[in-house]
């Protein structure tokens, strides 16, 4: 176990490139994906945090996340098939209507 | 292996996606090449394009003497090569107005049943490895070489047989020939039986042929399909008994016919026809009459001029010679009506709606040739 | 030693393939290195001995979302896409957010690095030796103290599920 | 020295077992995928009343060799529009997955890579289905519809089997209560049963979900022959494909050896605590003994004298391994080997077995269709191994909480699942019906006689 730090550096960069990409990208796609990035930066500092105190607390928070993950990109993934059904497009500057 | 039009084309996108089925492919049975529209995996229709193996056959026959022309028609469908022949030299004798004498039409006919059988293990084969079965191939192909190898001590040839002659025969039958044909005949019975333990009655082989391909009664007459195809869908036309030719007249067989026309359907009516086969054969053989083989016909052969249309129960369906004479040594105008060809036009009609796995299994129930279909 | 070894390659490969994901053009692209990204840390979960999550990071995120991810790559139009701009027009200023918010976040664990219980001076991990099993401990909490929300979580995956469904069901 | 150096000696030190280990499972892999090939080769040809291969070598004894040096020397072929990134990296992660995944498998007690991991089962499993990632980067990086259809189906028919394969292991971990490889096969000897007596029909799920996540017929629909030509792998030529084949092959060794730790007793002989049964341990040296002997005999009647000598040859490598395997058991100081040797050999021999039924399978079976299988893994498989989870749980519960009998428990609750599996099947059945009949109805049997009178 490196000192924590490494650890926070490492969440922290992640996360912000997953932000870098949620707010520039217009591919859907790779919105989502960001986004996905986004929760195992935070997954990251949850375990390291849980091996610090021995606390195995933050690991189940963990498997929390990761499941919010999956429901997360099951329910994008959907609205993106439904959407490039009706638009033929995933870009997400062209989502600019609340109906179809 | 696309087209330009199809390149754009996605899996979930409003436009079908065009899938190019051959020309090379395994289960085209031959250079057949199939264009499936697809949505998904669904097909929504088939465009069949032919002509590779094109080898203008029909023209070929304006050029040569109708001796010379015979052997060319082995070429068509190569898996049936002596039925070919014999839809041939009968039309032939037709219209030069000469019969062939009773020991040779016997002779005939058992030749052809062989075939029928021969063609038949062919298309279980094949059919069955379509599916997914990789063993009956190799089942079917040793009983086939059984035929073959009576084809081979008849005549010297195994697969382009040109084992009848314009007239008769040529060869007489030789000395073991009929013990050959009844051992045959006899093994063949316990063969059959593991073609039906293996395939019959299994779940995935009924899963996937039952229902599949369903082409009625009345599609079948409007589309001109013919033999297994047709009697599959419930019709009981088969020409060895409605226009007896050979020597089918003097043979007791059933004509095996199907009920719904789906793929399982033509597969039973094929299994039984074959058991019918072997009937045949083991009927013919018990009384081969004595006598001449081949009946009064010239070296040089110039039928009067007219036409006529022949056509015989080919394993595959009705294959008719529509022969035209000017009264020279060669025909004006021959006319094959080939069972593959037309049998292939319902292939669109039976792949609407089904998945690309049972556009593979129709091809493969529709059992054609692409030799006979290009011609 | 191999710790820091391993931390650093591990590191490494994440951040240098999370950063391709956000820049490459092609989605199937960035699906690739996201999914090296995702093994890099799953890499980190079993360095920080937490084996359960490193195995549910593999067989959930990898083995699951991500094969969902390029499924659906596949199934969408790619080709179109390719041709277009990939960055929106706030790219600038986003880029200049989210600077900032790494500025903040860097200022925040640099300053707290000589306070004690904070930033770098955390205390010092349990040594590997003394922990328990982690499957059978992480099982025992989590069918424990947090039953309720296991089962809350489980009733939004099966929200997720009829939700996704619901929405990619065709039309006809 | 330098403390740099120094770590690395230690580390080396440390580590050098696990390393070799490594080093040998990579290199001897594609050797035993090559001669499983063969064996499939053989064992087909034996069943459809042909040879096989017979050129190369004794009854085609060095025809892998050949075939590898023919995939190796042949044109790598990438097409035009192809992903070349994609295309490249698709057929090593294949062949990765799969090999990973065969290093926390322990072949025997003492022969495994990575030890004690506590997680080692479940590593088995997430690592070999991450070889999913090979198939559908290389169908989708081929830039052909055949490919990218064979990808689309692999994604869909893992993602569906893994669920009924997890939840069939579900069943027997449960009863093992661990999922360290090494505690399972332990728990299999105090029980001293194997599992697949306590969850029949969790073994027979995954054997079922294990075959369709190898890719293997009657589920080898990714890359069916027939109707895909070959699926993914269709613009693969040469070294690429032969990564492709091994992953497939090395695939199903690590389904095979998951099989058999989990509901084949791993490592145990049969019967492991009984002693009357001990004449077992003496089973592996005699029966390598037997196959030497066995060439021998068949080593004068070769055609060729280059055959006779190989015959002699692997004759002799026979007797070697029995006596590699018999000596240990005689002489006292030479007794530790005998748990890793013995050990070695009965779990080599159930993977050979289960690999043996899968190909039995192929050559036997027809294939199905994508929507069949589809209707088969989440109608039926997957229903089924939550009601056996269920019931292999409720069975625990009987025998610990109210002092039932073990077999008592488990016969009585695997009656219940085979139930559920009928109800199931009965239900699929009336669904298919239906399905049928609300598709356009067949057309009156209407069988028209034209002999009629």
């Amino acid at each position: 176990m490196m000192p924590i730090g490494y650890y926070l550096f490492l969440s922290m960069a992640l996360f912000l490139i997953g932000a870098i990409g949620v707010i520039t990208r217009r591919n859907v796609i790779v919105v989502l994906m960001s986004i996905e990035l986004i929760l195992n930066a935070v997954n990251i500092n949850l375990v390291a945090f849980s091996r610090v105190f021995g606390d195995v607390a933050g690991q189940v928070f963990a498997l929390f996340i990761i499941a919010d993950a999956a429901a997360e990109a099951a329910v994008g993934l959907g609205i993106i098939i439904a959407f490039f059904r009706n638009r033929e497009t995933v870009l997400e500057d062209e989502m600019d209507l609340l109906k179809w | 292996m696309q087209d330009d039009a199809a390149q754009n084309q996605t899996l979930l996108g409003a436009d079908e996606l065009v899938l190019n089925m051959g020309p090379q492919h395994p289960s085209t049975h031959g250079v057949l090449r199939v264009k499936l529209k697809l949505d998904g995996e669904r097909v929504r229709g088939t465009e069949c394009v032919i002509g590779y193996l094109h080898r203008g056959v029909e023209k070929i026959a304006e050029n040569r003497t109708y001796q010379q022309f015979a052997p060319y028609v082995d070429r068509m469908d190569y898996v049936a090569a002596v039925s070919n022949g014999l839809g041939y030299c009968e039309a032939v004798e037709k219209l030069l107005n000469v019969e062939a004498p009773p020991r040779a039409k016997v002779i005939r006919t058992i030749m052809t049943e062989l075939q029928r059988i021969a063609s038949h293990l062919i298309w279980l084969g094949t059919h069955a490895l379509d599916i997914g079965a990789l063993t009956p191939l190799f089942y079917c192909l040793r009983e086939r070489e059984e035929i073959l190898k009576i084809f081979e001590k008849y005549c010297g040839a195994r697969l382009t047989t040109h084992a009848f002659r314009i007239g008769g025969l040529q060869y007489e039958a030789y000395d073991s020939f009929e013990k050959d044909v009844e051992r045959f005949c006899k093994d063949f019975e316990r063969r059959i039986q593991e073609y039906v333990d293996l395939l019959t009655g299994n779940s995935i082989w009924i899963g996937r042929t039952r229902n599949v391909g369903v082409l009625s009664a009345e599609d079948c007459i409007a589309l001109g399909a013919s033999g297994p195809v047709l009697r599959a869908s419930g019709v009981k036309w088969d020409l060895r008994r409605a226009q007896p030719y050979a020597a089918y007249d003097q043979y007791k067989f059933e004509i095996p016919v199907g009920t719904k026309g789906d793929t399982y359907d033509r597969y039973m009516v094929r299994m039984e026809e074959m058991r019918q086969s072997r009937l045949i054969c083991l009927q013919a053989i018990e009384n081969i009459p004595a006598g001449p083989i081949i009946g009064k016909v010239g070296k040089v052969l110039k039928p009067p001029a007219g036409e006529i249309y022949h056509s015989i129960e080919a394993p595959k369906g009705i294959l008719g010679y529509y022969i035209v004479s000017d009264g020279t040594t060669q025909p004006y105008r021959v006319r094959i009506r080939p069972p593959s060809f037309i049998n292939l036009q319902a292939l669109d009609k039976m792949a609407r709606g089904h998945l690309v796995a049972d556009v593979v299994a129709i091809i493969g129930t529709l059992d054609i040739v692409l030799g006979e279909v290009d011609r | 030693m191999l710790d820091k070894a391993i931390f650093f390659f591990f590191a490494g490969v994440a951040i240098l393939s999370a950063g391709l994901m956000v820049t490459r053009r092609n989605a199937i692209h960035s699906a690739v290195f996201l999914i090296t990204t995702l093994l890099a840390t799953a890499g980190i979960f079993l360095q920080l001995r937490a084996e359960f999550i490193f195995i549910a990071q593999i067989i959930l995120y990898v083995g699951g979302i991500m094969v969902l991810f390029i499924f659906v790559i596949m199934l969408v139009r790619l080709d179109v896409a390719l041709h277009q701009i990939q960055f929106s027009r706030q790219k600038w200023v986003a880029l200049f957010v989210t600077l900032a918010l790494a500025a903040e976040v860097g200022v925040m664990l640099w300053s707290s690095r000589k306070v004690p219980g904070q930033g770098f001076l955390l205390p010092n991990a349990v040594p590997a030796a003394k922990l328990l099993p982690n499957t059978e401990e992480l099982a025992g909490r989590l069918f424990d103290g947090y039953l309720l929300p296991f089962e809350i979580a489980s009733v939004l995956l099966l929200v997720a599920m009829v939700g996704a469904v619901v929405m990619a069901k065709k039309r006809t | 020295m330098h403390p740099n150096l120094h770590a690395l000696l230690v580390f080396l030190q440390t580590w050098w077992v696990e390393l070799v280990s490594g080093v040998v499972i990579v290199a001897v892999v594609p050797l035993i995928a090559g001669y499983l090939v063969l064996m499939e080769r053989k064992l087909m040809a034996d069943m459809q009343a042909r040879l096989g291969p017979m050129r190369v070598g004794p009854h085609g004894l060095l025809q892998p060799i050949a075939d590898a040096v023919k995939l190796l020397i042949k044109e790598d072929i990438i097409p035009d529009n192809a992903d070349k990134l994609v295309f490249w990296l698709a057929p090593v992660v294949s062949m990765t997955a799969a090999l990973t995944a065969m290093g926390a498998i322990a072949f025997g007690p003492t022969f495994q890579v990575a030890r004690d991991i506590n997680v080692g089962l479940l590593f088995v499993i997430g690592v070999s289905s991450l070889g999913l990632f090979g198939i559908v980067l290389g169908g989708w990086a081929s830039n052909s519809h055949y490919s990218i259809m064979g990808a689309l189906r692999s994604t869909a028919q893992l993602v569906s089997y893994e669920t009924a394969a997890g939840l069939a292991l579900v069943s027997g971990l449960l009863l093992a209560g661990t999922l360290n490889i090494r505690a399972i096969v332990d728990a299999q000897q105090h029980l001293g049963v194997w599992f697949v007596f306590l969850a029949p029909v969790a073994f027979f799920i995954y054997v079922v979900a294990s075959i369709a996540e190898t890719n293997r017929a009657p589920f080898d629909l990714p890359e069916a022959e027939s109707e895909l030509v070959a699926g993914y792998m269709t613009e693969y030529s040469g070294f690429r494909w032969a990564l492709y084949f091994l992953g497939e092959y090395a695939n199903m060794i690590v389904v095979g050896a998951v099989a058999a730790t989990l509901f084949l007793g791993g490592w145990l002989r049969p019967f492991p605590n009984v002693r009357w049964m001990n004449w077992l341990d003496a089973l592996p040296a005699l029966s390598t003994a037997a196959v030497g002997v066995y060439c021998v005999w068949r080593a004068g009647k070769q055609p060729a004298r280059v055959q006779t000598w190989f015959m002699w040859g692997v004759a002799l490598a026979c007797f070697a391994g029995a006596l590699i395997l018999g000596v240990p058991l005689l002489m006292a100081p030479l007794k530790f080997l005998v748990p890793g040797l013995h050990g070695a050999f009965w779990f080599l021999l159930k993977i050979s077995a289960y690999i043996y039924l899968f190909m039995w399978l192929r050559f036997t079976l027809p294939r199905y269709r994508f929507d069949q299988l589809m209707h088969l893994g989440w109608y039926i498989l997957i229903p089924l191994a939550i009601v056996n989870v269920l019931a292999v749980g409720v069975a625990m519960i009987l025998e610990t909480e109210y002092g039932w009998n073990r077999w008592l428990a488990m016969i009585a609750t695997t009656i219940i699942t085979l139930a559920a599996a009928l109800f199931l099947m009965r239900l699929n059945d009336k669904r298919e019906a239906a399905a049928s009949s609300a598709a356009p109805p067949p057309e009156e049997a209407s069988t028209e006689d034209s002999y009629a009178g």
